[in-house]
């Protein structure tokens, strides 16, 4: 009877606040999330792994977040004031804002996370432009970039390795010594490596009076539900089935043939996050024959995008060429008449012209699935036309490494999603110095040097259309297709909505 | 014969008439028979697979995704369309390729280490403690370890799988050594002045070479076992060439929608043990019986 | 007999330090290191290199093999790069898993085995004994994971019976603890049966042939008590010796299984860790597996002279 | 501890016309052929032959512990008026260490090494005669005392392997004399041991037998051994009956060319563990069976006739059997017409 009482009160509270809450909803309820690997760290600021993304933005908040169409927004931070010559950014910061030891976020908090960032951020090159960072009051901080950075919002706002703001205390310890305290609407309770890390709700929140509802990873984060747990689970087959016998309420990513029998049971919900990520194929520049810009052409005219989409990202995979996301607002359709030819004859003629000599190359590959399988498939076309192709299968770590050397390797297949993500900048910045290829493209670093200064967005979208008329003409590196992750949850589960992590803010559990 | 050793003397002077009847008997075990047939079966198809195979493994169709068994396709098809049985019967190659292979460098450094070990006192004990410390890690993590770190490659597969299984080997052929080091003959070669390395091979190891057959059957096995474990953790022999272990390393994704994928080379492989379990005990029956069931 | 377990931990002591170095001899032949993992494909080397300043991975290998042996001579394992936490603890934590699963999958593997061998002992050249035999064959020959992954499609999504994976730990909830150990055990214990069950048959046909067994007949004591009272204690010792011998695989074993049924495990961690280049879980979960080895053949040799009143250490 | 007409009492043991054979039912190899005798309660029979003579197979017929590869093709083995041959194994195991009790060769390895002595001999106590524990360990101590072992309550946790190969047999003997059989068959219960310990053992179970009043069936290759204990000898060659008499009639009037060649071979004191092997030639194997007279491949006096035809164990005195035909002018008794030989 008690218990009763108090639900209702607590409902009636809810509505009085401005949330939105169906009838049948509850409050309260533990929701488990199965996803596919353990995230490397909980420090946000060293790891750009997808998997810490999903468990550290629940932790964590950042001074600009982006909205639902990756905007950068306001999240930690009150408003901001750019000086006319766009170097000087003046932060009012939200003031009343609860870290999770019970400390008041303050200027002095953010300038040390920035500064810890910028020494050891995983993604450090985010704040590269920045020349000096200081605490210009109780709740405001002044940063001075040395040069004009027309996307220093959307490097500040990247949840890639996110710039989150720490106590001051934990910002001046070292990479993965901090106690995983942020500002976020979940804190941190457990972590068992490897098997489970378990968030619960932070009562005492500060949720941005500045919205009404959730936003992307900005917004009003109201939490209704108790704790959420993030269950690593590599094997496909072991996260369905913990879907199913009711272990797991969301599952961060299911197989084609698994989605579309869960879809026709009422009791879950399939969304299909697409697009999530491009599949690439990169190549290295600085070996030949794939230095040579008619190989790559050869082997660009070759490839049946959708050959290599259906078998890699079955059932969820979009054939587009854009190296951005459909609905960016720069997307463009620059060079697209040279996306999926699908001629053979065609790449024989640029084979004929190229310097390649019969000779076999290596196409290293991690050993996750859809990678391994947009190898094999590029290594059976490009049989046909007479090029000989070995794989090269090794994990994550070995891999990675081999593929940021000149020797080693020919071709490197993986995802490529947060760029996209985050904006035509990042989708440039990997190839800028010959990082991606091992070896300079003087015409992309110019691109980015423009794309970074240019302050009018007709500008930009311009520049960008040029850089993706690069790519093609001289099959920098190839995109074979957009895919997408089936996500489900069960029914219970109401309000989901996916985005980039499976947000747990907004939700309730029906239990 | 109740003693073993005496197999191994024939063993060194074939009398005709003796391995007449060693030959004989082989021919009439019957888990020889039976794994030997077994093994040979899917030899000769993993041999003739162009001859036998129905489609080429390596023909993806996308449009053909994840059929079921059917007329056409009696093991269904993966996710890449291509026809399962086609790839278990190709399969077979690599898998046997990497048995054999496993089984070639095993028997060479097992002997070397535990013959050497046997043979000459001095080299017992630190060799032995090697080969102690080298039992101590579980195999298969040794395996995984190597395959993951060195990159999946067949040859590394088989560097993996042979350290694995050479220091048992070795123990195996040292014990034998020791016995046979101290029969006459040995006593005899050495009093007639062979040199050691004369003696070490031309008697010791001829001798010992039937618990090392037996051995290196089961090791055949292992192997076979262990690349599909490789694969399934991802550090198996790289695609696109099918062996049983990618198989239904590929299939794995598409267990509930597709258990053809991963049933038919699972039984491929349990079949291919089978029979080599089966050889190898016959043989151990036939040319050692004191061997036990320890492997 | 104390001084036997003194001698025996003390000869352990060089094989541990050959597991060490062989250990640190893989990190160093490996390519990688963990600085990759916390990064994605985007990174750059300067990244890298910064990343690998603050986790302690550019020093030499030598001086980061030097202080490794410097802290574990005083019980420390170190840090995990990955975890965050001591190594010590996340194998601590880890351990009752591992050795959970393998104690469970041993004893149900030398319970049966030895009831199957000894049955197929006493049925000898009859139907029995080949039946027995033929199942034990086939045990031997299932590759492990294989047969997880049938059971899991079978058990758990078919029949939805019994979960797919995952563990709950014993002192949460036994019978949910039992559930999520049951097709792993299962699948354990069948790959290994067929071991001590071979093993069995063949030391129990040899005892039934011994003087004492015939002395014991010719006390017209009833068959089974001769056969599990005179005959079996003496089988024991070869198959004991069986058992200290698919420990070690059987450790392997559950390695294999822990991956399948996703138990969070000594074998996980380990795995993860090698792929991850978690170089100092690596280095104390291998060392703690080849405690565990050498402590398990130190309890078979002890127990041998419980078997064996003719065994003795002095 | 001869010349007891002891034969005169109604049989305890009847054995007749027992053959055992071995291998494949198409290919049977005849191992014990036609051997029948009888032992009266308190009597001492001695069966004499060498190696391979079938000696130790008739003590385990009479006990059913035949090793599987073994089996009974014919006779009857009466215990009584109990018929053993018509029993269940079931049933026939029953009067085992109750009726029948068995020493053996190897005390070395008759004894479960795994066991304490205590244990051994008790569980015939407590699982055969029903005794409580208590009732066990104390008429355990007491039959150790009769097998003479000094000590014995601290002996009985011993192990086998603690003890002497002398004191194994008295625990043996120890095992036998807790079933109270009526039989006890000992199987070459000296061969193993010292000389010294022989003569101890020999006159222990000369004791224990004269004070208990049981049959004894007295297994041995050595003829010194039964001219000291048996009352009747019977010997036996390759699987047959040679010569069945009163043990004086044996070593006084032997009929049987066999029975002369091996109490021509009794050994020396000295030699006296060695084997009868001063006989020419060997025993023949299982496989390879003459088809007449077995030993007349290696007989002093054979005939052309005693190759072909095996003359069955035939009266020549009242209480004295011998199969040979020698004795009877090569002729079987009761067939008057054979053909004669040189």
């Amino acid at each position: 009877m008690n218990a009763r009482i108090l639900q209702l009160a607590l409902v009636g509270g809810l509505a009085a606040s401005g949330l939105a809450v169906t009838a049948n909803a509850q409050q309260g309820g533990d929701v488990v999330i199965a996803q596919t690997q353990a995230p490397p760290s909980l420090d946000a600021h060293v790891t750009s792994a997808q998997a810490a993304r999903n468990v550290n933005l629940h932790i964590y908040e950042t001074l600009f977040a982006r909205d639902e169409n990756a905007v950068p927004v306001p999240d930690l931070a009150e408003s901001l004031e750019i000086s006319e010559d766009g170097l000087t950014y003046v932060f009012q910061l939200r003031e009343g804002v609860n870290f999770h030891d019970g400390t008041v976020m303050d200027a002095e908090d953010v300038v040390a996370s920035l500064e810890r960032y910028r020494e050891i951020g995983a993604s450090s090159t985010l704040l590269s432009a920045i020349d000096s960072i200081e605490a210009t009051g109780d709740h405001e901080v002044t940063v001075t970039l040395s040069e004009v950075q027309s996307t220093f919002l959307d490097n500040l706002s990247s949840p890639r390795a996110p710039i989150a703001i720490y106590t001051a205390e934990q910002a001046a310890l070292g990479a993965n010594e901090v106690d995983y305290i942020g500002t976020g609407p979940f804190r941190f309770v457990e972590y068992q490596p490897d098997s489970f890390v378990r968030l619960e709700r932070f009562d005492d929140y500060s949720v941005n009076p500045n919205y009404s509802e959730r936003d992307g990873l900005a917004g009003a984060k109201e939490v209704s539900i108790d704790s959420v747990t993030f269950l690593f689970m590599p094997e496909a087959g072991s996260r369905v089935a913990a879907l199913e016998s009711g272990e797991a309420h969301v599952v961060e990513t299911v197989d084609g043939p698994s989605a579309g029998r869960l879809a026709e049971n009422d009791a879950y919900t399939v969304h299909n996050v697409l697009p999530f990520a491009f599949q690439v194929i990169k190549f290295n520049h600085a070996q030949a024959p794939t230095n040579d810009p008619e190989f790559r052409r050869a082997v660009m005219a070759a490839l049946d995008m959708e050959e290599i989409m259906a078998i890699s990202r079955p059932d969820i995979y979009q054939i587009d060429g854009g190296w951005l996301f459909p609905n960016s607002p720069f997307y463009n359709d620059a060079a697209l008449d040279q996306y999926n030819v699908a001629d053979l004859d065609a790449a024989r003629e640029h084979l004929a012209n190229s310097s390649y000599d019969g000779e076999t190359l290596t196409f290293i590959v991690d050993n996750g699935r859809p990678n391994v399988d947009t190898a094999t498939v590029v290594q059976q076309r490009l049989a046909q036309i007479g090029v000989d192709v070995e794989l090269s299968v090794a994990d994550w770590p070995t891999v990675s490494q081999i593929g940021f050397t000149p020797d080693g390797w020919h071709f490197w297949a993986h995802g490529f999603g947060i760029e996209p993500f985050e904006g035509p900048a990042s989708v440039i910045a990997p190839w800028v110095d010959g990082v991606s290829m091992q070896a300079d493209d003087p015409e992309i670093n110019r691109l980015y040097q423009e794309l970074t200064t240019a302050m009018d967005p007709d500008d930009r979208a311009a520049i960008f259309a040029e850089f993706q008329q690069h790519m093609y003409d001289d099959a920098v590196a190839i995109k074979a297709g957009n895919y997408g992750l089936f996500q489900v949850s069960a029914d219970e589960l109401e309000n989901f909505v996916p985005y980039r992590i499976p947000r747990m803010w907004g939700v309730q559990l029906n239990q | 014969m109740a003693d073993g050793r005496l197999n191994a003397v024939e063993g060194l002077a074939p009398h005709a008439n003796r391995l007449r009847t060693l030959l004989v008997r082989l021919v009439a075990n019957r888990s020889i028979a039976l794994g030997g047939g077994l093994v040979a079966i899917i030899t000769l198809l993993a041999v003739f697979a162009p001859l036998v195979a129905p489609y080429d493994p390596l023909e993806s169709n996308f449009r053909a995704r994840l059929l079921p068994p059917s007329a056409e396709h009696w093991f269904g098809t993966d996710h890449f369309g291509r026809d399962v049985l086609s790839r278990v019967i190709y399969g077979g190659r690599l898998s046997l390729e990497i048995g054999f292979l496993v089984v070639l460098a095993t028997g060479i450094f097992g002997t070397l280490i535990g013959g050497c070990a046997g043979y000459f006192r001095a080299l017992d004990n630190p060799v032995m403690r090697l080969m102690d410390a080298w039992m101590a890690f579980p195999a298969i993590l040794l395996a995984i370890a190597v395959s993951a770190t060195l990159g999946a490659s067949v040859t590394n597969v088989v560097i993996a799988l042979s350290l694995a299984t050479t220091p048992h080997t070795a123990r195996i052929v040292r014990a034998s050594v020791l016995v046979v080091r101290e029969m006459e003959y040995v006593e005899a070669a050495r009093a007639l002045g062979a040199r050691d390395m004369r003696i070490l091979f031309v008697h010791v190891l001829l001798n010992s070479i039937a618990p090392l057959i037996v051995r290196l059957t089961y090791v055949f096995a292992i192997a076979i076992l262990a690349e599909a474990v490789l694969s399934y953790i991802g550090v198996g022999p790289p695609p696109p060439a099918p062996s049983f272990g990618n198989i239904i390393a590929n299939g794995r994704d598409f267990m509930v929608e597709a258990p053809w994928v991963t049933i038919f080379p699972g039984v491929a492989i349990f079949v291919v043990v089978l029979g080599l379990n089966l050889l190898g005990d016959g043989l151990r029956d036939v040319l050692d019986p004191r061997m036990r069931v320890e492997r | 007999m104390l001084s036997f377990v003194l001698r025996r931990l003390l000869s352990s002591i060089p094989v541990l330090i050959l597991v060490s170095l062989m250990t640190f001899a893989l990190i160093w032949l490996v390519p990688g290191d963990p600085a990759s993992v916390f990064l994605d494909a985007s990174a750059t080397p300067e990244q890298i290199e910064n990343l690998r300043r603050q986790l302690g991975l550019d020093q030499p290998i030598w001086s980061q093999m030097l202080s490794w042996y410097e802290r574990v001579l005083s019980g420390d394992l170190g840090q995990s790069i990955l975890l965050r936490r001591s190594v010590a603890d996340a194998i601590l934590e880890r351990l009752p898993i591992t050795l959970s699963l393998a104690a469970l999958a041993l004893f149900f593997a030398v319970l049966f085995g030895i009831l199957l061998g000894s049955l197929a002992a006493v049925n000898h050249q009859r139907w029995g004994d080949q039946s027995i035999m033929a199942i034990a064959l086939l045990g031997l020959s299932i590759p492990d994971f294989w047969l997880g992954l049938v059971l899991i499609v079978v058990f758990a999504v078919q029949l939805g019976w019994l979960p797919s994976g995952g563990y709950v730990p014993i002192t949460e909830d036994f019978v949910g603890w039992a559930r999520s150990m049951a097709l792993p055990a299962f699948t354990l214990t069948v790959t290994q049966i067929g071991f001590i069950a071979r093993m069995t048959r063949s030391a129990m046909l040899d005892v039934l042939r011994q003087d004492y067994v015939r002395t014991a007949d010719a006390k017209g004591l009833s068959h089974s008590f001769v056969v599990l009272r005179h005959a079996l204690p003496n089988a024991l010792v070869p198959i004991l010796t069986v058992t200290g011998v698919i420990a070690g695989g059987l450790l392997g074993g559950a390695v294999v299984v822990e991956q399948v049924f996703f138990l969070p495990g000594l074998g996980r961690l380990i795995i993860g860790a090698i792929l991850s280049r978690d170089f100092p879980v690596i280095q104390g979960g291998l060392l703690m597996l080849a405690v565990i080895y050498l402590v398990i053949n130190l309890i078979v040799d002890l127990l041998y002279a419980l078997i064996d009143p003719r065994v003795r250490y002095g | 501890m001869t010349g007891v007409p002891l034969s005169q009492k109604p049989p305890l043991l009847t054995v007749e016309a027992l053959s055992t054979a071995t291998g494949p039912a198409r290919r049977r190899l005849t191992i014990l052929e036609d051997v029948s005798f009888t032992v009266s309660p308190g009597e001492v029979i001695g069966i004499v032959g060498e190696s391979g003579s079938g000696k130790s197979m008739l003590a385990l017929t009479l006990m059913n512990l035949l090793p599987r590869s073994i089996v009974r093709t014919a006779g009857t083995v009466r215990l009584g008026e109990t018929v053993l041959t018509n029993l269940s194994n079931k049933a026939w195991r029953d009067r085992r260490g109750r009726d029948m009790a068995m020493i053996f060769q190897e005390p070395m390895t008759s004894l479960n090494p795994v066991m304490r002595i205590g244990q051994q001999i008790e569980e015939v106590l407590v699982r055969r005669r029903r005794m409580t524990g208590r009732e066990a360990n104390r008429e355990a101590v007491r039959l150790l005392e009769r097998v003479e072992i000094s000590s014995p309550a601290e002996r009985l946790r011993a192990y086998p392997h603690e003890l002497s190969g002398g004191m194994r047999q008295r625990v043996m003997i120890a095992i036998a004399l807790a079933a109270n059989a009526r039989i006890l068959i000992a199987d070459e219960p000296t061969t193993a041991l010292d000389v010294t310990i022989q003569a101890q053992i020999l006159d222990l179970l000369r004791q224990l037998q004269a004070d208990m009043g049981m049959a004894l069936i007295l297994i041995t290759h050595d003829l010194g051994v039964v001219a000291e204990m048996a009352h009747r000898v019977m010997v036996l060659y390759a699987g047959r009956v040679a010569e069945l008499a009163p043990v004086d009639s044996i070593f006084d009037d032997p009929r049987h060319p066999y029975t002369k060649a091996l109490l021509a071979s009794i050994p020396t004191i000295e030699s006296r563990r060695e084997r009868l092997t001063t006989i020419d030639g060997s025993v023949p194997t299982v496989g390879a069976m003459p088809p007449g007279c077995r030993f007349a491949s290696r007989c002093p006096v054979a005939r052309a006739v005693c190759k072909t035809l095996a003359p069955p164990v035939m009266p020549i005195a009242e209480d004295h059997g011998v199969a040979c035909m020698e004795p009877f002018g090569y002729a079987l008794p009761s067939s008057a017409d054979l053909p004669g030989a040189a």
